[in-house]
């Protein structure tokens, strides 16, 4: 374990890996923009070294119809003005990026606007803003595969089925624990509206940042003795929630996280405490062809990412698996409409994303079924799916729990970000509309 | 050098039983004495008779738990040192109070702030007012500079002094405030004759030249009796003395206060 | 009532782990008047050592003596690269360089072991103690108890470090006056350094303690957060202070966010410790033991 | 050698009171002026300004108003972050909720609304002193975000309490390339820096400075230390609200309470103290300096090739140990090493 930096770095220099950042001008260029130091770090290196891996193997198998992908990355530190400077300084290079995704909320706040300036598709799989989905509004935003409205949807949908109907969440109690900021504040709206239409109370329950002291607030729930806890948390604060629950005594089982509360890193810091507890996500776990060829063609290669090839198929390297299918299928949509075999300018990667179609056969035959649920936009549906899986952690590993994807009250969670991407279009002064290709 | 004879004034300043004790331990005990205008008053007495505190009460800086200071015939006996400055009541310390990260003009220019009336967003356009008051003002300082023969150092900032023309910078910066009476803490204290000589010099032509009262504490009987009118002498926070040089000269009190003391 | 008995208990073993972070602080601000703005990332340097070491097959009784190896060997460097070239600057500028230790500690601790996050099991089992539960309903962490009394054995050891030895009496003159102590012969390096070894030694206790809470992450640099209030209140320079504080910090915030929190919309233990000391400074702004400060012209 | 004064004789005390009395100084500041307004423009990048030069003046502003504080007056704020998100705040709710103001009239209400809160967390300033007041100013850091995150109405009920500035439109004008956004910040930076220096070389300034050296003697003089330390709080905060205004408007476009957070504190921080404390030069030293060095220490590593993980924890390990080196070689900042190159340079050959 002692120095697996310094050795990656060692044998990195001996094999020459300068692979890693040299870029061509015919490559179809990505910058990322990734965080490996600071608190975020564990979720950076994961979710970035997951797409990177992904882009090597793709290079390895001859690239996205001999087109290879090349890409420059710079440290964020997750913080919004170095997220800032990092993609102003990588978006012109190498004849200009592709797309951009800063795994970042406040990165991707900060380059919201000028994405869409430099007329650049930014994607926010599983962040952001709700409401960026309509892309009439929002044009170079894509929440992809979904946002955090149609998540806590489903969270609602998940416990009714639990409980055995939506009917029966009647009288229910439920109690959100969230990250005391704009980013635990973001579901309010929609179980609020679940609240009110289901007849079950909700309490919500604030954690300041960091949230590595959380007694007060588990003993107010301890006190309150909810039928189920709804953990909004961030960082540090999920494995502190799930110790203080245990520290109280109240059952893991009944607890449901979001998906930044599930991955590895947020439940091993708990130990013991976190068996039994279950999250959202969008993916499924377990094992999938694509993770093998990764294993095999490019760590075999010693050209994987990670410095641990056991942390393949792990939460956050399989959304970073993720995002970069998704990157490549928009590439390869577009090279469909615009020549196969052709640089694609942003611009037209952009239409492919709004095009998107990766359904169960593509999936199959990209040795990813099911890892994810199927997409399809459209210009109105940036998102494609809204669809989300519930994974429990059994102490060792996390299990899939829902056999099927869970889909909340999509046409609720619909009007709403309707109404809001309107304000939003107000007060920019924006005329909504679709773009032609 | 002594001038005998100087025309003293009225009674400015009168101070009647004043008592001050820091949490039961008593530095001054029901002490009275009284200020002429234009004159020289000395406060003498061994280390830790309670001199300095005498001064901080006179300025405001203590608040004596018991008796009264009259300053021009009102009592001020509850003022701050904001109001003793107003009052006109300018002061030296013991330990140098300069402000060091400043050049000796600036220093002085803090002086005159009671002075100036220009608001902070005149003087942030540094236009009208704001600009007339400062060159006003530094017209007004560059004559204490003159004065006090320190035009070489002015822009030099003052922790880069030697101590001798720190004292001087900082007697320039209490008579910047042109005030009525000046109070000077140990103004000569470890300096060497010449700097003593010139250091006499100024306090007299200020006395002499601006008419303004001195009230100072110095620990050298020589300049005490040479350049004093009145003197009071004090002794564990108690007065156990107050006259002309000569009259302390002779009184018995203060030479069996003093014996054996080191000054 | 159970429950408010059960809030403030929770607030008062709480504000213990407060203290051990603070205590820290306060070691190295009382002998040598700077104040540590690295000793979060020291908390987190020492714990992830640790659990490095334990990682590589170690038991925890052979890791934990080799992290304090490496304390010292942090403490030693800092005296002589940091501290020693900026003696006598002012203590801004100290404290400057020590927000830039901070980040070379932070990068370090990565670099060498990685950015992931780690368990630590400390055989202490965090749950509620049964036969209190049984009695009172009032649920009390077992491990909390055992931190609290691991940190009363350890500023009990502090107390007779700094009254018993001969080490103590030269860090208390030190702590007193730096020139004065120089000119009776005690070498003020060497005194820096050894108490720079036991802040390593808290910091690895904190660690440890913490670690074993929320796991061993960059987020333990953020105990710092919660060890200033508990500075503000009872003083930079006062190791009982420190306690005391933290007694009060910990059980004024729970008792807060329970009873205050939801009138106005919750998450106030972010700042209601920096304000409740805040308040308290108003009233004595040398803190709780701090000594007072008498103003000489 | 061209780096003389010799000639140059004062005739008026207005002349000698200049903000560059030397000659050289202004024909070099004019020069800067003349490369920032004409030259910069030309030939700057898109990346040039938006990544860097609109985020250093911003910071330079905002360190400046820190510096007022902490450098000119000696009181030590963590709490910076808070008052340029109060800035920010304020001048989006202006903007909202006043159909037609001018942009540059909310940005200055905006500053006045941090000043205001300035002020309020600037009266324990009065009693409580060093350290003690530093820790205590994060109770302003937290109180503030907190705020910004629990009263929807500052947010317009936005639904995660993050606010997009609205366009930014002056005179007429839509500042929207990187150019133009520039040379607005810096004719705003410019102006307020100016005025900066005219306070700290006039009475105020010289108030600030006799409180952070000697606080009692100051009062002897006659300085009232609530005034002088309140105003210093009140124009340091309209400084960093100013500047907060901009960072919303000029550079981040869409922002959460979050992106003011205590990390930003610490940076604004870091500007003054590596620039140099009490110098408005050392504000904008510094604000480049800690901007610059993470961009230049990332590209210079990973010219080597380093793989990411390394090169970024290399990059803090530098970065820290560069700050120490700094505070070695200097305590008093880069302004104070630029100060000493000049006066060496004056003395040229002939150094005795």
């Amino acid at each position: 374990m002692i120095g697996n930096g310094i050795t990656k770095w060692l044998t990195g220099v001996a094999v020459g890996v300068a692979v890693a950042t040299s870029a061509l001008a015919q490559d179809q260029y990505i910058p990322i923009l990734s965080y490996r130091v600071g608190p975020y770090a564990a979720g950076g290196s994961g979710f970035f070294g997951g797409s990177i891996d992904y882009f090597n193997l793709i290079n390895a198998t001859g690239g996205i119809n001999g087109v290879k992908i090349s890409w420059e990355e710079c440290e964020t530190e997750y913080n919004a003005s170095r997220g800032v400077e990092c993609y102003e300084r990588l978006k012109k290079n190498n004849g200009g990026a592709s797309l951009v995704e800063p795994l970042s909320t406040g990165i991707a706040y900060g380059i919201l606007d000028r994405v869409a300036q430099d007329k650049i598709a930014m994607t926010t799989l599983g962040y952001g803003r709700s409401d960026a989905a309509n892309g009439q509004v929002f044009p170079w935003v894509f929440p992809l595969i979904t946002s955090y409205w149609n998540q806590a949807a489903g969270m609602i949908k998940y416990l009714g089925e639990k409980a055995g109907g939506m009917d029966k969440l009647k009288g229910k109690k439920i109690v959100q624990i969230y990250h005391d900021s704009a980013y635990g504040k973001e579901p309010f709206p929609v179980f609020e509206a679940y609240a009110k239409q289901l007849g079950f109370e909700y309490i919500k329950i604030a954690v300041p940042h960091p949230g590595n002291e959380q007694q007060s607030q588990w003993l107010q729930i301890r006190q309150a003795n909810p039928d189920y806890v709804i953990l909004w948390g961030w960082g540090v604060m999920n494995p502190t929630s799930l110790k203080a629950a245990a520290r109280v005594g109240y059952p893991r089982e009944k607890i449901l996280g979001v998906w930044w509360a599930g991955s590895e890193e947020d439940v091993i810091p708990a130990g013991d405490a976190a068996k039994g507890y279950t999250s959202m996500t969008f993916n499924t776990p377990g094992n999938y062809p694509v993770l093998d060829q990764i294993r095999q063609k490019v760590y075999a290669a010693k050209k994987g990412n990670l410095e641990d090839m056991s942390r393949v198929g792990s939460v956050y390297h399989m959304r970073g698996v993720t995002a970069a299918i998704l990157w490549v299928e928009a590439i390869r949509k577009a090279q469909e409409k615009y020549g196969k075999g052709k640089l694609m300018s942003a611009a037209q990667i952009r239409w492919g994303f709004e095009n998107l179609n990766v359904d169960e056969a593509r999936q199959k035959a990209l040795g990813a079924f099911g890892m994810f649920p199927t997409v399809k936009t459209s210009c109105q549906d940036h998102e494609g799916s809204g669809a989300v899986k519930v994974q429990l952690w059994d102490g060792k590993a996390w299990k899939a729990v829902t056999p099927n994807w869970v889909v909340g009250d999509k046409a609720m969670t619909r009007a709403m970000l309707e109404k809001s991407s309107a304000e939003y279009a107000a007060e920019k002064k924006i005329t909504a509309g679709c773009m032609a290709g | 050098m002594a001038i005998a004879a100087r025309k003293s004034g009225d009674v400015i300043l009168e101070l009647s039983n004043i008592s001050l004790s820091f949490g039961g331990v008593k530095a001054l005990t029901d002490i009275s004495f009284d200020v002429r205008e234009h004159e020289i008053r000395a406060i003498i007495g061994p280390n830790g008779a309670g001199k300095s505190s005498m001064l901080n009460v006179i300025n405001g800086v203590y608040r004596p738990q018991q008796g009264a200071i009259r300053f021009h015939g009102e009592v001020r006996t509850d003022m701050n040192t904001h109001d003793a400055a107003r009052y006109g009541i300018a002061r030296t310390f013991q330990n140098i109070a300069l402000f060091k990260g400043m050049s000796v003009l600036d220093n002085i220019m803090t002086g005159r702030n009671l002075m100036m009336k220009a608001t902070f967003i005149e003087q942030a356009i540094y236009f009208g007012r704001a600009r007339r008051e400062e060159m006003e003002h530094r017209r007004r300082v560059e004559q204490i500079i003159d004065f006090l023969e320190i035009q070489h150092i002015r822009k030099t900032p003052v922790g880069r002094l030697p101590y001798g023309l720190q004292k001087r910078v900082e007697l320039a910066r209490a008579l910047a405030a042109e005030p009525k009476m000046l109070l000077l803490d140990e103004p000569m204290a470890g300096m060497n004759v010449e700097e003593k000589q010139d250091m006499c010099r100024f306090v007299l032509d200020t006395n002499d030249q601006f008419g303004t009262t001195i009230v100072l504490i110095e620990h050298d009987m020589g300049v005490v009796m040479d350049i004093s009118d009145r003197v009071v002498v004090l002794d564990y926070g108690k007065k156990i003395g107050d006259g002309t040089p000569e009259e302390i000269r002779a009184n018995p009190a203060v030479i069996s206060a003093y014996l054996g003391t080191v000054h | 009532m159970q429950f408010f008995l059960e809030v403030l208990l929770g607030g008062l073993l709480s504000g213990v782990m407060y203290a051990l972070v603070a205590l820290g602080y306060v070691l190295i601000f009382k002998a040598s008047g700077v104040f540590n703005y690295a000793q979060g990332a020291m908390v987190f340097f020492a714990a992830l050592t640790c659990v490095g070491f334990s990682e590589m097959g170690m038991s925890l009784w052979l890791a934990a003596p080799l992290t304090m190896l490496v304390m010292v060997a942090l403490a030693l460097a800092t005296e002589r690269i940091v501290l020693r070239p900026l003696v006598n600057q002012n203590e801004i500028t100290l404290f400057m360089a020590t927000i830039g230790l901070t980040f070379f500690i932070e990068g370090l601790a990565q670099l060498v072991w990685g950015s992931q996050v780690h368990p630590l099991e400390l055989g202490i089992e965090d749950v509620p103690l049964q036969w209190m539960l049984d009695r009172t309903g009032i649920a009390v962490s077992q491990f909390d108890l055992i931190a609290a009394l691991i940190c009363a054995i350890l500023v009990a050891a502090l107390a007779v470090l700094f009254s018993k030895t001969k080490i103590g009496r030269a860090l208390r003159a030190v702590a007193d006056d730096h020139q004065a102590a120089q000119a009776v012969g005690i070498p003020l390096q060497y005194i820096w350094a050894v108490v720079w070894t036991v802040a390593g030694f808290v910091a690895l206790v904190a660690g440890l303690l913490w670690g074993s809470r929320n796991g061993v992450q960059f987020a333990l640099t953020f105990v710092a957060l919660k060890a200033l209030p508990v500075l503000i209140l009872g003083g930079f320079t006062s190791v009982p202070g420190a306690i005391v504080g933290g007694l009060i910090i910990g059980a004024s915030e729970k008792l807060a966010e329970v009873y205050l929190g939801p009138m106005v919309g919750g998450g106030i233990e972010g700042w209601f410790p920096y304000v409740l000391a805040l308040g308290f400074l108003l009233v004595r702004p040398e803190g709780l033991f701090g000594e007072k400060i008498i103003r000489r012209v | 050698m061209f780096y003389r004064e010799a000639g140059q004789f004062k005739t008026s005390y207005d002349a000698d009171s200049q903000i560059f009395p030397i000659r050289q100084d202004r024909i070099g500041v004019a020069l800067m002026l003349a490369v920032a307004f004409v030259v910069v423009p030309l030939v700057a990048t898109p990346y040039v300004f938006s990544a860097i030069l609109i985020p250093f003046l911003i910071f330079a502003l905002a360190a400046l108003g820190l510096n007022i504080l902490t450098g000119y007056a000696g009181q030590i704020s963590l709490g910076t972050a808070a008052f340029m998100a109060v800035g920010a705040f304020a001048s989006y709710n202006f903007v909202l909720r006043i159909p037609g103001i001018p942009l540059l009239v909310a940005f200055v209400l905006g500053g006045l609304c941090a000043a205001a809160v300035g002020i309020l967390f600037g009266l324990p300033s009065l009693r409580i002193r060093g350290f003690y007041l530093a820790a205590s100013t994060l109770a302003t850091q937290f109180f503030v975000v907190w705020c910004l995150t629990k009263i929807p109405w500052l947010t317009n009920n936005s639904s995660s309490g993050v606010i997009t500035a609205q366009k930014l439109e002056m005179f007429g004008y839509a500042f929207e390339s990187p150019a133009s956004k520039y040379l607005l910040v810096l004719c705003i930076v410019l102006v307020l820096a100016l005025a900066a220096k005219n306070m700290v070389r006039c009475s105020i300034g010289r108030s600030w400075m006799a409180i952070r050296d000697m606080d009692v003697a100051a009062e002897v003089i006659g300085f009232r230390p609530m005034r002088t330390k309140l105003t210093a709080f009140a124009i340091s905060s309209f400084y960093c609200g100013v500047a907060g205004a901009l960072y919303a408007y000029a550079y981040l476009g869409t922002v959460e309470p979050e992106a003011y957070n205590l990390d930003l504190s610490f940076r604004i921080l870091f500007m003054v103290m590596i620039g140099g404390m009490g110098s408005i030069l050392g504000s904008f030293l510094g604000a480049a300096f800690i901007i610059l060095l993470p961009i230049f220490l990332s590209q210079f590593a990973h010219g080597f090739g380093l793989p990411n993980s390394i090169a970024s924890n290399l990059e803090a390990m530098v970065f820290g140990a560069l700050i120490i080196f700094f505070l070695i070689v200097e305590p008093h900042g880069l302004a104070r090493l630029w100060q000493i190159g000049k006066e060496k340079l004056r003395l040229w050959p002939f150094p005795h």
